[in-house]
């Protein structure tokens, strides 16, 4: 084994390409605007960064991907875009039962019920809340 | 020997047929598909467990609905070997496939209403074939009675050929082989889970599993028929179809039960008739 | 329909295809990552491997020098092989046997213990 | 009585519940039907109804929805019955122990009588699992007998 | 013994008197005195008074072995038959009023059409009036009569809770209750089907007939709802399209052999070379025969019928009046033996068995179902009529007997899980043996008792078949038509008992003792006789058969080596089953055994009540299995159009048959 | 009551290898809804992958689903080696290739037998089973493990390959290319087999854009897709045309899978030859920082791993977009329509990863 090409442990931090920032009450157009592009739906990504979540819109065109990245105080209720790509309906179900961020008009709500159990852990992505290790 | 022993004899015999001759399609079906498979005795084996486990049934019903499979089935075998009324022993028989379906739907089990609906179905595709049999073999010996056939001299085979294809066909699909096991199979890798029999369990399914002993041999019984003048050539045409219907189950997929009813009515059927048509031919030409 | 109507008629013919296990064990493949096996009189309790390991499956007591491996938990990465810069820490090439109980694996600096079962439930 | 117990011995149906696990073990429970394997000559046959099986197989680990599952399945099994869990998985949680989604194992859920380890554990763990799944069957059988000094259940 | 020669001592007149005069007479008291009491009393009388003449009707012949043709006298120069051309010209008077008053040309015309045809016979117009012997009493005609008579009571019992409940649910206050009318009606029309079945002269089984037409019409439309009007409409059309049938049948049989009765017509027709002409007459009382048994394509009126009463459709369109029509053809079947009208008959009846059956496949309304089962097995015993041979005939008559027991109890069974759930939709009633355990219990042992051996049904069903191998096409239908049957029949068993694996013991539910006394009655008929099924045959039946054959020698060992059902071992085979539903029933008394509720792959939810699983969301969702009723391959719109089409070619054929060489 | 009948289809169902259910609201046979019950195998990887340290990660994801953990390895060690600007070195990327190839012949094998069992073709799943076990005992000779097989690392792989090891896996491939003509001729070319999957569970491109399918059910619509054509690991190199059938159907995906088949011999037969010598391993330095993504081909599709990292040990966020979660939205719009006894084939055709969909 030889030693790595070394880069740096003070490198700076790698950006994501082809990121356009969206505003939350442009959201629901630019999503049909893609739509209208043919633009095939990839996923969406939920960050928690204290007192924000910070919203990531996937779409590919071929094999190119884009993002549109939205920023919003904790809080705030994000309308569904699953009435455009109902493939959201999914991720957002999802998105709005592991960090509880309030997405409103899912195509298909499971009423956070998706993926967790009644008894089970509530919210359990969001930073502040320690994962308690259950024990049988 | 008087009919009381060849009954009893019967009786006692067929299951111990009926379940080889189901270790020989276990084991064969492995050995197509390169494996070694389970033991030749393994349906007993199966059986004795079943019977062993905890009773447990959803229902009074479906414990008297299995017995009377069975024991409709042993009558068929019965009425065969004595050399009854063919026609009566089909809905003698026929009876006890009404209360295996019954059984089955005496649950709210999706699984098992779904299985039962379809297995009326399957008696729609093959009994007619069956009785169109029965009217064959009175074509020749103006009786539906066993008896009188088996004093023909001749075997049926040489007027009948299209009987044999229609009687594989019916084995096939009473032993939910691909490509007509739409009702339940033996393995439960279909959608319906195991179909009918889903919701039978422990020493009622035993019954039941019995009960398909018999039936394979009554079915065998009666290919044998037709060649029942050398009764070895009659045990090789029934061992023929059985191995014939292995080798297509191991070679088709499972079609779906509209596809089974209509080509069962217009090949199954259509053969029949066309046999039916060749004799009523010849005999209206003889006189 | 016809190539596998051959192809299955040539397996009725040749021999099966199954291993006869267990009258004939097979040997696993020489870099099997199969059993875990401790060389206790080596070890120094450094706790590298338990470090490393993914599932927390080993646990070492630095003071008072214990080992204890959970089998249950060891998913066979061998990263604790990898981390052991001592070679304590080896994947033999065997498969673990099925076991009734829940086994219990621990070793301490001196003197040696060897594990012993408990009863599971 | 002998004859019943060699049958059971000779013909337990198998029943494969994936409480969660990441189908590394599920894949290989099924490759134990397979040509190379084939546990259809020790008379295991997956029957997928629990009704009909005599042995669980359980892999992953569990979390809150599939353990009541894995509950429910155990509970429609008629008896006798025996459980085999597989896998680190099934055992203890493995890996998966930092999820906050997990039970970690099968045990206290359904009572377990095999552990078989491994991740995934082979084939011929898994066949030898089973296998002895139905010995312990037995051994309790006759324990019971002996117990209660009944010969019939 | 000495009751039994007194017994035979009766005359035959007077039995005959009091099995058509005595209902109508109660049944004008029961329209005069309206009360509870009367109601009661009188139907119940009538219902005995029915049941016992019929009995002694039975036990004379039975004693005397005598077929006997009279005609009963009355004060003088008035004779009956002056009576009954009276009350023909006061019914189709009646008729024709209906149609003034329905303002409908149709019916008007059709009365009008058979006012002409029957005064052109009456007056000698087309041939020298000749005496017919009024009735004629035979082991069938006894058969019928009994039918009527024990079955029509026990229905019309049964129908005194019934109508109750009926007016109650209906809203109809018991001042302006329209029981009593109803009650006349049905009694009057107990007293006409037993003319029917008795009458020798053609004209008296007109009359007869056309009274039952229009007991038919009266009682479906008795609601008075549009619906219900409108069907009434259907039917009556329908069946006066099948009384000028009649008529014109009797005109052409008055001028091509002279006379109107029946056994002379059928003895000559026998004897002589079979004439076109004849075979042209038989040929529209045949299609009479169709009308009144709802064959295709004329089957739309009974369907109709289904929205009267239940108890009207258990007596008039299951168990006897719909039997006139096959009664009237299998009556003639002598005739026509050996003719090729006599096959296109069974190939008719054959077809209307056949699709029949298909039809009832796709009905999801449980009286639907029964009226196309009814339909199917009418159209098996004209089949059977149509074989014409000995065995045939044997099937046919057993078919009567054992298919007005069971039909009138699936009906009343209907009736009573009608009035409990209010609907008549199979889907409602799915479950329905944990609800009600008796009735269902009932209605299963109806439904099993039509399809299964060794009820009597299967077994004349097999008889059917055995019979029909001499004619390909005939069996082809059978043969088909057996198949379709037992599908319908099991999915619509299945249906009821489709219950949630629950191990609670099912409340049994409380009935009312003049709707269980009537369905154990007929549930223990059809059962005991299915029981009896070897001595029915040969002691009963087959005797009837060789009356009916008297031209030919017929001998029970001719009948019974055609087939081979008696050569069965019935009993050991009744005693192998009745041990097959004991033992496991011991069996379940014995053992604990356990349940753990149906499968629904791991997510059933063991604390609802009902069969449910956890799904989407984390919510219980409850189990609902519905029916398959296949309604892209059996349904009605699809099929109706070619099968009027086929079975009108069929009836034409009929017609022609006499002039096609055979 | 309903005039539609209800039922569970999973989540412990004979012909679904894992649990997932679909209640099916059905009327006759024919399905009219179909609502997925998801969260039986949901652990909570991505909370994990913030949890644990970022190189025992690997073993994690890896995890997340048995049949295609070299991949799920893959993409994840990609992107870390973006964030680290770590470069592979090439014959480990060779590796990689052939690991991956490896992984998806393992895995269409895997389905086309359990499609095949399915549809009560017994005898053609244990053909392609059994074929199958040739790659399980060439992870179990190159990696030392059937199934999950642990050799792709952070800088490379944990394994080099032998010379004799690679010829054996070109015997190996050789005899299973001859096998696999049967099998597939078996499941491409039976009439019986074509009855139940030609025109079933139909998607045309557009609708399979807009569903955000990927994978062999998007190139089954005649939409060209492959991540593999960006050129990650050696693929550049080796050159790849993605494999596109245009019936958008059961059948249609049935075909691109085995087609795959070939596909992926031909790829691991270049890659052997092309192989060059030199080290399996880097070891990068630091730590991971800033945001990417890692996208690769499974053998159910397309990958996509989001990574956040913030230069520490842990992760900050590991978000993993699996290709059944994309391809769950276009199954959900595929039964509504089909009859019952398609469901199990129309599922089974979008090749479901229960365990990649809930992580």
């Amino acid at each position: 084994m030889s030693e790595a090409t070394a880069h740096s442990s003070a490198q700076p931090p790698v950006q994501v390409p082809n990121v356009e920032e969206v505003l939350l009450d442009e959201l629901l157009d630019r999503v049909a605007a893609a739509m209208e592009s043919q633009l095939r739906f990839v996923t969406m990504t939920c960050l928690d960064s204290g007192a924000n979540f910070e919203l990531y819109y996937h779409f590919a065109s071929g094999s190119h991907l884009r993002h549109l990245h939205l920023v919003l105080p904790k809080g705030t209720e994000v309308p569904s875009i699953s009435g455009i790509y109902f493939a959201a309906f999914l991720v957002e179900n999802e998105i709005k039962e592991l960090f509880g961020l309030p997405i409103t008009g899912i195509a298909l709500d499971y009423h956070g019920r998706l993926l967790l159990t009644e008894g089970g852990p509530e919210r359990p992505m969001l930073k502040e809340r320690p994962v308690e290790k259950r024990d049988v | 020997m008087n009919e009381y022993s060849i009954g009893a004899l019967g009786v006692l015999v067929a299951p111990i047929l009926g379940g080889l001759l189901f270790g020989i399609d276990r084991r064969l079906t492995a050995r197509l598909q390169a494996r070694i498979g389970p033991p030749l005795l393994q349906p007993f084996y199966d059986v004795l467990k079943l019977l062993g486990k905890a009773p447990s049934a959803c229902n009074n019903f479906q414990v008297i609905a299995a017995s009377l499979y069975l024991v409709t089935t042993v009558l068929g075998l019965l009425m065969l070997l004595l050399g009854q009324d063919l026609l009566v022993l089909l809905f003698v028989v026929g009876l006890g496939t009404v209360m295996l379906i019954l059984g089955a739907f005496s649950v709210k089990s999706p699984y098992s209403q779904l299985g039962a609906q379809r297995e009326v179905l399957q008696m729609l595709a093959y009994e007619p074939l069956l009785v169109f049999m029965v009217v064959g073999i009175y074509l020749h010996t103006h009786s539906f009675s066993v008896s009188r056939l088996l004093e023909l001299d001749k075997p049926l085979l040489w007027s009948m050929p299209l009987f044999l294809l229609t009687q594989t066909m019916v084995l096939g699909i009473k032993l939910h082989k691909s490509p007509f096991d739409i009702s339940g199979s033996h393995h439960a890798h279909q959608e319906l889970v195991r179909g009918v029999y889903t919701e039978f369990s422990g020493p009622t399914l035993a019954l039941i599993e019995l009960a398909r002993f018999y039936e394979v041999v009554l079915i065998l019984g009666f290919n044998w028929l037709l060649w029942h003048t050398v009764w070895w050539a009659g045990a090789l045409l029934a061992l023929g179809s059985y191995l014939a219907v292995i080798l297509l189950d191991n070679v088709t997929a499972r079609l779906t039960w509209s596809w089974l009813v209509v080509f069962a009515w217009v090949w199954g059927a259509g053969l029949a008739a066309a046999n039916l048509a060749m004799r009523y031919v010849g005999l209206a030409r003889i006189q | 329909m016809t190539m596998l109507i051959r192809r299955i008629l040539g397996n009725l013919l040749a021999k099966p295809a199954t291993r006869p296990f267990p009258v004939v064990s097979r040997e696993p493949a020489p870099g099997y990552r199969g059993a875990v096996e401790f060389q206790q009189e080596n070890c120094v309790f450094c706790g590298a491997c338990a470090l490393r390991c993914p599932a927390n499956a080993i646990e070492v007591d630095r003071a008072s020098k214990v080992l204890r491996f959970d089998l249950f938990r060891c998913i066979h990465c061998a990263c604790c092989a990898e981390a052991c810069k001592r070679g304590c820490v080896q994947l033999r090439p065997a498969y673990h046997p099925p076991v009734f109980e829940r086994p219990e694996f621990e070793f301490s600096g001196a003197p040696v213990v060897a594990s012993e079962s408990r009863p599971a439930d | 009585m002998g004859l019943l117990d060699r049958a059971r011995a000779r013909s337990p149906w198998i029943l494969h519940f994936d409480a969660g696990a990441c189908n590394g073990c599920d894949i290989e429970v099924l490759a134990c039907l397979t040509p190379v394997y084939d546990v259809e000559r020790f008379g295991m046959v997956n029957m997928g109804n629990p009704k009909h099986a005599d042995v669980l197989l359980v892999t992953g680990t569990c979390n809150l929805r599939n353990a009541r599952v894995l509950r429910n399945l155990y509970e429609q099994m008629p008896d006798p019955k025996a459980v085999v869990a597989i896998g680190a998985c099934a055992l203890s949680g493995g890996v998966f122990h930092e999820c906050y989604n997990i039970l970690g194992g099968v045990e206290g859920i359904i009572p377990v009588d095999v552990w078989v380890p491994g991740c995934a554990p082979k084939p011929e763990a898994i066949i030898e699992g089973a296998v002895m799944a139905v010995q312990r069957m037995q051994e309790r059988r006759r324990k019971l007998r002996e117990g209660a000094g009944s010969p019939n259940e | 013994m000495n009751l039994l020669a007194q017994v035979s001592m009766v005359p035959t007149s007077v039995l005959a008197g009091v099995l058509i005069l005595s209902p109508v007479a109660f049944g004008l008291v029961v329209y005069a005195v309206r009360t509870k009491w009367s109601r009661k009393g009188m139907v119940s009388a009538a219902g005995w008074g029915l049941t016992l003449a019929a009995l002694c009707l039975f036990t004379k012949v039975a004693l005397t072995h005598t077929t006997q043709a009279f005609t009963p006298d009355l004060a003088g120069r008035l004779t009956w038959d002056i009576v009954i051309i009276l009350l023909d010209v006061v019914l189709l008077v009646w008729f024709f009023v209906i149609g003034a008053w329905l303002r409908n040309a149709p019916i008007m015309l059709l009365a009008a059409a058979q006012a002409v045809i029957v005064g052109a016979i009456e007056t000698g117009l087309v041939a020298p009036k000749h005496h017919a012997e009024a009735l004629y009493v035979d082991w069938v005609t006894i058969i019928m009569v009994m039918i009527v008579s024990v079955i029509g009571s026990i229905v019309a019992v049964y129908g005194l809770p019934y109508m109750k409940e009926h007016e109650k649910h209906a809203g109809i206050p018991e001042e302006a209750s329209r029981r009593p009318r109803f009650f006349l009606t049905v009694l009057i029309f107990l007293g006409a089907m037993n003319g029917l079945v008795l009458a020798n002269s053609l004209l008296w089984l007109f009359f007869f007939w056309e009274v039952t037409t229009l007991c038919s019409y009266l009682l479906i439309g008795h609601d008075g709802t549009p619906d219900a009007r409108r069907n009434a409409y259907r039917a009556l059309w329908m069946n006066m399209v099948g009384g000028v049938a009649f008529a014109l049948g009797m005109l052409v049989l008055a001028a091509a052999v002279g006379t109107l009765d029946l056994q002379e017509i059928v003895g000559r027709q026998v004897q002589a070379p079979q004439q076109p002409m004849v075979l042209l007459g038989l040929g529209f009382l045949v299609i009479a025969g169709f009308t009144k048994s709802a064959q295709m394509p004329f089957h739309s009126w009974l369907l109709g019928a289904m929205v009267a009463p239940t108890p009207v459709s258990a007596l008039l369109h299951s168990s006897t009046m719909v039997k006139a029509g096959v009664y009237l053809v299998a009556r003639l079947a002598p005739a026509f033996h050996d003719t090729r009208i006599s096959s296109v008959i069974a190939v008719a009846g054959g077809f209307t068995f056949v699709c029949a059956a298909l039809l009832a496949i796709g009905q999801s309304n449980a009286k639907k179902v029964l009226a196309y089962s009814t339909i199917s097995n009418l159209g098996l015993i004209i089949a059977c009529a149509g074989l014409n041979t000995p065995l045939a005939m044997a099937a046919a008559v057993m078919l009567i007997i054992f298919h007005a027991i069971s039909k009138a109890l699936l009906f009343m069974a209907a009736g009573v899980v009608e009035h409990a759930i209010w609907s008549r939709d199979i889907e409602d009633m799915q479950g329905l043996v944990s609800r009600m355990p008796l009735t269902t219990v009932v209605m299963i042992i109806g439904i099993l008792s039509m399809l299964l051996p060794p009820f009597g049904v299967l077994i004349a069903k097999v008889a059917a078949i055995e019979a029909s191998v001499v004619m390909p096409l005939a069996l082809f239908l059978l043969v088909i038509g057996s198949t379709l049957t037992v599908v319908f029949w099991v999915k619509f068993a299945g249906r009821l008992m489709m219950a949630d694996p629950v191990v609670v013991f099912p409340h049994v539910e409380h009935l009312h003792s003049m709707y269980f006394v009537p369905l154990l009655l007929l549930a223990a008929g059809a059962v005991v006789f299915s029981l009896l099924v070897v001595p029915l045959l040969t002691e009963l039946v087959i005797p009837a058969v060789a009356q009916y054959y008297a031209f030919m020698p017929v001998r029970t060992e001719d009948i019974l080596a055609e087939g081979n059902v008696l050569g069965v071992p019935w009993p050991f085979l009744f005693g192998a089953l009745a041990l097959a539903v004991l033992l496991p029933v011991l069996y379940s008394r014995l053992t604990r055994r356990r349940c753990t509720g149906a499968y629904l792959c791991g997510e059933q939810d063991s604390q609802a009540t009902v069969t449910a699983f956890r799904c989407a969301g984390e919510v219980t969702s409850a189990v609902s299995v519905r029916g398959y009723y296949y309604e892209q391959y059996a349904g009605e719109d699809l099929h109706t159009g070619w099968m009027t089409a086929a079975s009108t070619l069929l009836l034409m054929l009929m017609l022609a048959g006499g002039w096609i060489v055979r | 009551m309903s005039d539609r009948t209800t039922i569970p289809f999973g989540p412990q169902h004979p012909v679904l290898p894992e649990p997932i259910q679909l209640k099916l609201t059905l009327e006759n046979e024919t399905v009219k809804e179909a609502v997925p019950h998801i969260g039986y195998v949901h652990r909570g990887v991505e909370k994990a992958g913030e949890r644990m340290d970022y190189t025992q990660n690997v073993f994690l994801v890896e995890r997340i689903c048995g049949i295609c953990s070299f991949i799920h390895a893959l993409c994840y060690c990609q992107g870390i080696e973006r964030l680290m600007g770590a470069e592979v070195p090439p014959r480990a990327r060779y590796l990689r290739v052939i690991w991956s190839e490896l992984h998806r012949l393992q895995s269409h094998h895997l389905w086309l037998g359990l499609l095949a069992d399915a549809l009560g073709f017994e005898s053609l799943f244990m053909e392609f089973w059994r074929n199958r076990e040739r790659l399980m005992d060439i992870f179990e000779k190159t990696a030392g493990s059937r199934v999950i097989i642990s050799t792709c690392t952070i800088g490379g792989v944990r394994r080099d390959i032998v010379p004799e090891d690679l010829e054996m896996i070109l015997r190996e491939l050789d005899a299973l290319e001859k096998a696999l003509d049967v099998a597939v001729n078996g499941i491409l070319e039976d009439r019986t087999v074509k009855k139940r999957l030609v025109g079933k569970g139909v998607l045309p491109a557009g609708q399979a854009i807009v569903l955000g399918a990927v994978g062999p059910v998007l190139r089954a619509s005649g939409v060209p897709v492959d991540a593999r054509t960006d050129g990650f690991a050696a693929y550049g190199e080796l050159g790849i045309e993605p494999i596109v059938e245009t019936g958008g159907d059961s059948y249609a995906r049935t075909r691109v899978r085995a087609r795959e088949c070939y596909q992926s011999i031909e790829l691991v037969r270049k890659a052997i030859a092309n192989i060059p010598e030199g080290d399996v391993i880097i070891r990068p330095r630091g730590r991971p920082n800033g945001r990417a993504f890692s996208r690769v081909e499974q053998p159910r599709g397309e990958l996509i791993y989001f990574i956040s990292a913030d230069g520490s040990t842990r992760l900050d966020r590991l978000r993993i977009r699996t290709p059944t979660s994309a391809n769950v939205p276009a199954l959900v719009a595929m039964l509504p329509g089909c009859e019952m006894a398609d469901v199990p084939v129309i599922t089974l055709s979008i090749d479901p990863c229960i365990s990649c969909t809930e992580r």
